[in-house]
């Protein structure tokens, strides 16, 4: 048993120098065999081995990681977290997430700083402006909540938004969803592994899988750096390299790998309340608690798996944030990072069984994965739990792209890189 | 007060403000130096605990002395007092302290740091989501360290494209030397330096031999360029580097105003000559003001004549900090003992005792300086009575560039430090970065606690052992876990200083325990910078049309789209937008109107295999099309949804003219591109992209086609006909198009004569009642028709079949998109369908929902609302669930957000002349 | 941001260039619909080389195959496709 | 709206929007030798390879593509050359032409791009097509001291604007 994480143990520690907290997970060698084995111990992996091991009493589990438990996208992206899609597949998916979000801190007994501070994507015209109802109507019908904004409520909340008429692309008003926000990345990867580790998962760090054990057409355990290791099932829950994983397995999908940038600059103190993004343009800003402007935009959009982005892509999604809050300006960038994204082909992900028996998918996350982490952990789970999807990620299979029922949020079709 | 001193040459003459109160400062001076000169110790607040810090360093890696510089929209919050040169009447501020520098409420969160150690927000403020929310706003205003300006930004941000052979980094000996190498042998040379003046170490070491400025007046002689107080920033693929330049110091008004910038620079060979940065040393309370690096003290006694203290300790492990020794000695200091933690050590000046095995424990004293230097000499402790001590932990190599690049790094034992290696870029490291003067790894003396390693974000020994022990053991988790490295200074100081204790709780060495990656940009860059001209227009030219000045004479409601701005109404009588709309499009109904439609994507496509090419791009039949007609046709993506949709004309027997929608113009002018040179280049044809060519006018009305004959002179072409002509004189294509459901014509002119035939026709039209229409009444009548829109109803989720335009299929396949279309999910029943609504009671709210019954999931959503023209009521296009076996029925439009509904009946999306009667002469 | 070697043009910098496809997800519009499926929807996305189709949009508007390291970003070959042209 | 002869000269660096003139593009499909011949014949001088110009008094023909030359002026003599291997279309009135003349024009070109002006790159005589603060151009370097821009019409005054802006830099 672990010591809980409390105000009071803290104070404790306070005169014992705070030598009283064990580690927050294991270091476990690698058993022979598993009845579950998720290949990533990212946020995503960690949560569905948290929610196996929970929900579904199945704790004979391991999550193998390449590297350092955290290290993929859940550590590097902006933090976001909100529930606003158009499309009811999406919407519904996100907000069962959005609703774990709030109570997460205390059922991992870790403190996520999950930060419900509004998320607000600005209308430029008209056009936008039915575009934003559309999307909050669609999300109201289905209980999510969703409140547009005059331009004189967002003044308000971001009195350094340029809102005058005469601006490159003046703010007509803006679509808010007051339950989204952020949360502290790092943390959700820890605070699973941590309440995972509790309920006996495995976790295996520096353990890369480099291949699949067959039986037939059945995938029955994985070739590791650290050995052979079985499974009953096994879960492929690494976005970013799907599409390498996968290909070990001989699978093709339906994914390409983008780098996606972000950015954060010096901390300052409050400026930026909510998180602000355009219906519009490509940008997205928040502040963080340590007051650093955390920004993103546009994926640099052809292949890449190198982590490494070009500066003319931050530069532009820059542009346009400095363009609608001038007082950005001065600020200085500080530092970068880019995550490697799984763009799927129609924008949605990929969770649900593979082609091959006893392999299963969770992928084609693009650059919406963080906030996804504890709806996909918890669909995924179900999934691996059962065989068979929840019905909340029935919609996102991977036969959709060959049936035709693409779940196509930005309308764009089959190109990324056209998004 | 007491500390500082300054060597009396120079003159104080540059006056300048910190906290409101005015200096002096010679010309040259940093504000850290013009700051020490005048006894200022106390320069700012820390991060995380407010503790008191002073000015460490004498360079960019200071972590510490962060002030604001400038005011209005000019402030510059978070700027190093050690990278900020003093201009006349600079204006300077501390932060991150309340009411003031000296008295800092904040400072309390000092008393709670036992418990406020690495992490231990994660493991409080539980509850809902709601309640950290409100805690967070007390940490929110803690934190942060400066304020944004609230004013926008005066000055411009250039961004430039540069190129060179060779680009070499860093103005000091091995610098120069490279750069004049390169010059020398012809080559074209670019040498940038972050500094004001160049010469780098000798600044602070002279060397009578070398002569920086002499170097650089060579180098420019020889054609290669010199760029001081410019900081490359990022090293990307291919040898692209980003070079951000102060043109002006920060604040600064610029005289031809542009603030900083930016080079976009490629070059053919990079050499890297950046040099080292020394390490600070572990020990309590050695965050105070009063500790600095030696070499710091060392710069800021020869290079800036400030004597930083009158008594002072030095604490090495290496022989580097006995020069500064011997630099305080010249200018009159004391040195009260040298702590060498070796065993043995280079000949120390005169009067200066050396205490070997001897290293610095704790420092006490007061705001602006220390009093006191506690040492562990050979196991027993030893207090010096010192105002303040210089420290040398050893020294980093400066490869972040290297890394950047994607180079590798060798461990230097003797350094204890990592030195550059391979690179798979055309860069190399020179100069003392390959070379750090020994120096042997010391197990710290103090107090773990307040032995501070990340100064900025008051990362502390101890919590680097916190984190070890809760199993943040990756250099990365204990990074992250700390916050070590994150701050403004981005660990410049702090790496290695923990990387070193990392280890040791390992027990491996420091390689084996790993090391963090270096990204862009080396150090900040300002925001304006990178956005360049982008920070006024979003990186986003407004384009014009060729008719704006026309239209500006009529005061419109202008519409943007896209990068466009088109009219939206023209107004009259302080009519709103909605009366000026609906006049508007009755007078189209009713008599005449014209519009401008120059926007529209135009294709001219000629040869003999044109109409192959546009078979395949577009979804309907047109190789049939007799010379002189046109007809509507529709394009699909591969996947079978409908991409975009316009007209295409035969014009002669092999030209035809394809038009389609404004917003998808530039993907269309790549789609085509695609086809016709990447997937078809065997094709004898010919695709121009004229959209910018031709102005487009469209004149709709029952009296539209009498008023174009008499303009012509000749009778227009019947419906969907297209004819030559002239008109005002100027040679015209005249396509008889409808978009408003009366006979219409689109005039296309060349945009250079656009203004002549607009304004015979808007002459004509208004003779004979017409007017001037605009996009919102474009919008009604077009949807009073049951035309689609491509962004409306065309919303890149539906096929054709919903949209009602299957009948229209090229029956032959071939074209691009009938693979996608026999894809089972494209021909459900059930999918969206384009119909029309009939409202039963108000107004239908555009976007709104549809829905059987309150509470219900929608069924589909409104795609495009408007009110019949001349009869009234409301009515409305909408994409509903296997809608075109649906009408009839009644539904809702329901839109919580505007707290509007209505009751509608669904019908065929065709109000107005469903048989095309109108179209008919 | 790399330095591409347009055939036509030399060596230019990526901003003038877009990025369509790889090779390998060409659908020929006269083949059949699950062979264009599979082509549209499914890719190798290797951690490695890749052939891919580019186009110099902001140049000489021209098409090309680049053979390009996902990790590396190395550039490997160009290869000009599209129309014959005069030299 | 930008006017002919409005031109703004700082530094001796001046930057005028000419008048509206005739702009075709010349596109060949087929038998590229054996139309480069006939058109040899028909104007007296060679198809320019790419990235070149070349020309005479009536006639200049800029290559920017593979397939595609730019053609100022009378191009009577040369579409009766054509044939079924290509076809001319009129382009002009899409294109406003700028001409950036004085010393500081290769600098000035540099602002906001991505492309090498310096006479090794960009020689008298020679063409490029790039792109400057996101909008495509195409330049052709007319002497030493000039250069002729074309920018798509739509985009030509705030891009003007654009050099109007950066012209004090110059030099700096």
């Amino acid at each position: 048993m672990k010591t809980p994480y409390s105000a009071f143990s803290l104070l404790r520690g306070a005169l014992n120098g705070q030598k009283h907290w064990e580690p927050a997970w294991r270091d476990p060698e690698p058993k022979a065999s598993y009845d579950v084995i998720i290949i990533g111990g990212g946020g995503h992996g960690l949560a569905t081995a948290y929610y196996l091991a929970k929900v579904h009493g199945i704790r004979n589990v391991a999550v193998l990681e390449k590297g350092w438990i955290g290290g993929g996208n859940v550590g590097r992206n902006t933090t976001l977290v909100r529930s606003n899609y158009r499309l009811p597949q999406l919407h519904n998916f996100f907000e069962f997430g959005l609703k774990l979000w709030h109570g997460l801190s205390d059922d991992l007994n870790y403190n996520v700083m999950f930060s419900p501070r509004g998320a607000m994507f600005l209308g430029h015209n008209d056009g936008d402006m039915i575009k934003l109802a559309e999307r909050g109507d669609a999300m109201r019908c289905d209980g999510i909540d969703a409140e547009l904004l005059t331009p004189k409520q967002i003044a308000k909340i971001e009195p350094l938004l340029d809102l005058s008429r005469t601006a490159r692309f003046p703010i007509d008003g803006a679509l808010i969803q007051w339950r989204a926000g952020t949360a502290r990345h790092d943390a959700v990867a820890w605070g699973y592994a941590r309440a995972a580790d509790a309920l006996g998962v495995d976790i295996i760090q520096k353990c890369e899988v480099t291949g699949f054990v067959k039986d037939g057409n059945r995938i029955i355990g994985v070739e590791t750096s650290r050995g052979r290791i079985l499974a009953g099932r096994t879960g492929i829950c690494v976005a970013g390299h799907s599409g390498h994983v996968a290909g070990l397995a001989g699978l093709r999908l339906p994914i390409e790998s983008q780098t996606l940038q972000a950015l954060v600059t010096e901390g300052v103190k409050p400026m930026v309340q909510s998180v602000v993004m355009s219906q519009s343009l490509h940008f997205y800003i928040s502040q963080s608690d340590k007051g650093g402007i955390v920004m993103g935009g546009d994926p640099d959009n052809w292949p890449s798996y190198a982590r490494r982005g070009q500066p003319t892509i931050k530069e532009h999604a820059i542009a346009q944030a400095v363009t609608c809050m001038p007082a950005l300006s001065r600020l200085r960038m500080l530092r970068t990072w880019s995550g490697v994204t799984d763009m799927s082909f129609d924008g949605s992900p990929i969770i649900g069984p593979s082609p091959i028996d006893g392999l299963y998918l969770n992928a084609g996350w693009c650059y919406g994965g963080f906030k996804a982490t504890p709806a996909s952990g918890w669909t995924y789970a179900h999934t691996l739990a059962t065989g068979k999807p929840h019905a909340l990620n029935a919609p996102f299979s991977l036969e959709r792209f060959m049936t035709g029922a693409t779940i196509d949020e930005t309308s764009v079709g089959p190109f990324p890189n056209h998004r | 007060m007491s500390g500082p001193t300054r060597v009396p040459s120079g003159e104080e003459t540059i006056e300048f403000t910190f906290d409101g109160t005015s200096y002096h400062a010679r010309q040259g001076d940093t504000l850290a130096a013009a700051l020490l000169a005048n006894g200022i110790g106390l320069v700012g607040r820390s991060f995380k605990y407010h503790r008191p810090r002073g000015i460490m360093t004498a360079g960019i890696e200071e972590p510490n002395a962060l002030v604001t510089v400038g005011t209005g929209g000019r402030a510059e919050p978070n700027t190093r007092a050690t990278d900020v040169f003093v201009y006349p009447g600079m204006v300077a501020k501390s932060q991150n302290r309340w009411p003031s520098l000296s008295f800092d409420v904040a400072s309390i969160f000092g008393l709670a740091a036992p418990a406020l150690g690495a992490g231990f927000y994660y493991k409080t403020f539980f509850g809902p989501a709601k309640h950290w929310l409100r805690y967070e706003g007390f940490i929110r205003r803690a934190a942060g360290l400066g304020n944004a300006p609230t004013e926008p930004d005066p000055d411009n941000f250039s961004q430039s494209a540069g190129f060179c052979d060779v680009l070499v980094v860093g103005a000091g000996p091995a610098g120069l030397k490279a750069a004049l190498d390169a010059a020398e042998a012809g080559k074209r040379v670019w040498l940038v330096e972050q500094d004001a003046v160049p010469g780098g170490s000798l600044l602070r070491d002279p060397d009578p031999a070398i002569d920086p400025g002499a170097m650089v007046e060579r180098i420019e002689a020889l054609g290669g360029k010199v760029f001081l107080r410019t900081t490359a920033s990022g090293y990307w693929d291919h040898n692209f580097l980003t070079l951000s330049q102060r043109l002006v110091e920060p604040g600064a008004v610029p005289p031809h105003g542009f603030a900083q910038r930016l080079w976009h620079v490629r070059a053919g060979r990079v050499v890297l000559a950046t040099g080292l940065i020394e390490r600070p040393v572990p020990f309590a309370n050695n965050d105070h003001p009063g500790v600095m690096l030696s070499q710091a003290v060392r710069s800021y006694v020869r290079r800036w004549g400030v004597v930083p203290g009158k008594r002072v300790v030095i604490a090495t492990n290496n022989d580097d900090a006995y020069l500064t020794a011997t630099a305080l000695v010249e200018a009159g200091a004391e040195v009260v003992a040298l702590l060498d933690a070796r065993a043995s050590g280079p000949a120390a000046p005169a009067g200066v005792t050396v205490y070997h095995d001897a290293r610095p424990a704790s420092v006490s004293g007061r705001k602006h300086a220390l009093r006191k230097v506690t040492a562990v000499i050979g196991g027993s402790e030893q207090s010096f009575d010192a105002d303040l001590i210089a420290v040398s932990g050893g020294f980093v190599p400066v490869s972040h560039l290297h890394m950047q690049a994607g180079g590798k790094l060798e461990w230097n034992v003797e350094a204890q430090a990592f030195i550059p290696g391979s690179n798979p870029q055309v860069c190399e490291t020179v100069g003392s970065a390959l070379a750090p003067p020994p120096a042997p790894a010391v197990a710290p003396a103090g107090k773990a606690k307040k032995s501070f390693v990340d100064f900025q974000n008051d990362v502390s020994l101890a919590d680097i052992d916190l984190a070890w022990q809760e199993g943040y053991r990756s250099v990365e988790h204990l990074k992250r876990y700390t916050t070590l490295g994150m701050a403004t200074d981005q660990g410049k100081t702090s790496n290695m200083v923990a990387l070193s204790r990392l280890a040791e709780k390992q027990g491996v060495t420091v390689p084996e325990a790993g090391l963090t990656t270096f990204r862009p940009p080396f150090t900040p860059v300002t925001m304006g910078l990178l956005a360049g001209a982008g920070a006024r227009n979003a990186g986003a030219h407004v384009r014009r049309i060729p008719l704006h000045a026309l239209h500006e004479a009529h005061d419109p409601i202008w519409q943007p789209l896209g990068y466009w701005f088109r009219p939206r109404a023209y107004p009259v009588n302080g009519e709103t937008l909605q009366q000026a709309a609906l006049r508007e499009a009755r007078t189209v109904r009713t008599a005449a109107g014209l519009s401008d439609v120059s926007t529209l994507g135009k294709f001219e496509v000629s040869g003999p295999d044109a109409a192959k090419l546009l078979e395949l791009v577009c979804a309907t039949t047109v190789g049939k099309l007799a010379v002189g007609r046109g007809r509507y046709t529709f394009m699909c993506r591969e996947d079978g949804f409908v991409n975009d949709d316009g007209t295409v004309w035969r014009l002669a027997e092999n030209r035809y003219l394809l038009t389609s929608s404004t917003g998808g113009a530039d993907r269309m002018a790549h789609f085509m591109s695609y086809v016709r040179n990447s997937l078809r280049p065997e094709l004898k044809c010919s695709v121009v992209n004229v959209q910018e060519y031709y102005g487009g006018i469209a004149l709709a009305g029952p009296k539209a086609r009498g008023i174009l004959a008499a303009l012509t002179g000749a009778e227009p072409p019947r419906h969907m006909g297209y004819a030559p002509g002239m008109l005002a004189g100027v040679p015209v294509h005249v396509l008889a198009a409808s978009y408003s459901g009366e006979r219409a014509f689109e005039i296309h002119v060349e945009a250079s004569h656009a203004a002549a035939v607009w304004q015979a026709i808007e002459a004509a039209t208004r003779a004979e009642g017409g007017a001037p229409y605009g996009l919102e009444a474009m919008e009604l009548l077009r949807i009073e028709k049951g035309h689609v829109v491509v962004g409306g109803e065309v919303d890149g989720r539906s096929t054709p079949q919903d949209l009602g335009l299957g009948g229209m299929l090229n029956k032959a396949g071939g074209f691009i998109g009938a693979a996608g279309l026999t894809r089972p999910a494209l021909s459900d029943p059930n999918r969206n369908n384009l119909v029309g609504l009939v409202s039963l009671d108000g107004p239908i709210p555009e976007g709104g929902m549809l829905i059987q019954r309150a509470g219900q999931s929608p069924q589909g959503h409104v795609t495009a609302a408007a009110r019949r023209i001349i009869e009234g009521g409301a009515i409305a296009l909408a994409l509903l669930q296997g809608g075109h076996h649906r009408h009839g029925e009644e539904l809702i439009v329901t839109s919580p957000t505007r707290g509007e509904k209505a009751r509608v009946r669904v019908t065929s999306p065709h109000f107005y002349d469903p048989a095309g009667e109108r179209y008919r002469d | 941001m790399y330095q591409i070697t347009c055939p036509h043009c030399g060596p230019r910098a990526q901003t003038e260039f877009t990025y369509e496809r790889t090779t390998d997800s060409v659908v020929d519009p006269a083949g059949d619909a699950q062979t264009a499926m599979q082509a549209l929807y499914t890719r190798a996305n290797p951690m490695g080389l890749d052939d891919e189709i580019w186009r110099h949009t902001y140049g000489c508007r021209a098409w090309m195959v680049l053979t390009r390291h996902r990790v590396s970003h190395e550039i490997h070959a160009v290869k000009a496709i599209g129309p014959e042209a005069l030299p | 709206m930008i006017l002919p002869g409005n031109a703004t000269v700082t530094d001796a660096t001046s930057i005028i929007a000419l008048p509206a003139a005739p702009l075709h593009a010349l596109e060949i499909w087929s038998n590229p030798q054996d139309l480069a011949t006939r058109v040899h014949k028909a104007l007296g001088f060679a198809l320019p390879p790419m990235n070149r110009s070349a020309g005479n008094a009536a006639i200049t023909l800029l290559r920017y593509e593979p397939t595609v030359w730019l053609v100022e002026g009378d191009t009577s003599v040369l579409a009766d050359t054509l044939g079924d291997d290509g076809a001319l279309t009129a382009i002009g009135g899409g294109i406003v032409r700028f001409r950036i003349a004085g010393p500081g024009w290769r600098e000035l070109l540099l602002e906001g791009g991505v492309f090498d002006t310096s006479p090794a790159a960009l020689p008298v005589g020679a063409t490029a097509a790039t792109v400057i603060d996101h909008v495509g151009v195409r330049l052709f370097a007319t002497s030493e001291d000039a250069c002729i821009v074309y920018v798509p019409a739509s985009y030509a005054q705030s891009l003007h604007h654009f050099w109007e802006e950066a012209l004090p830099l110059l030099g700096a």
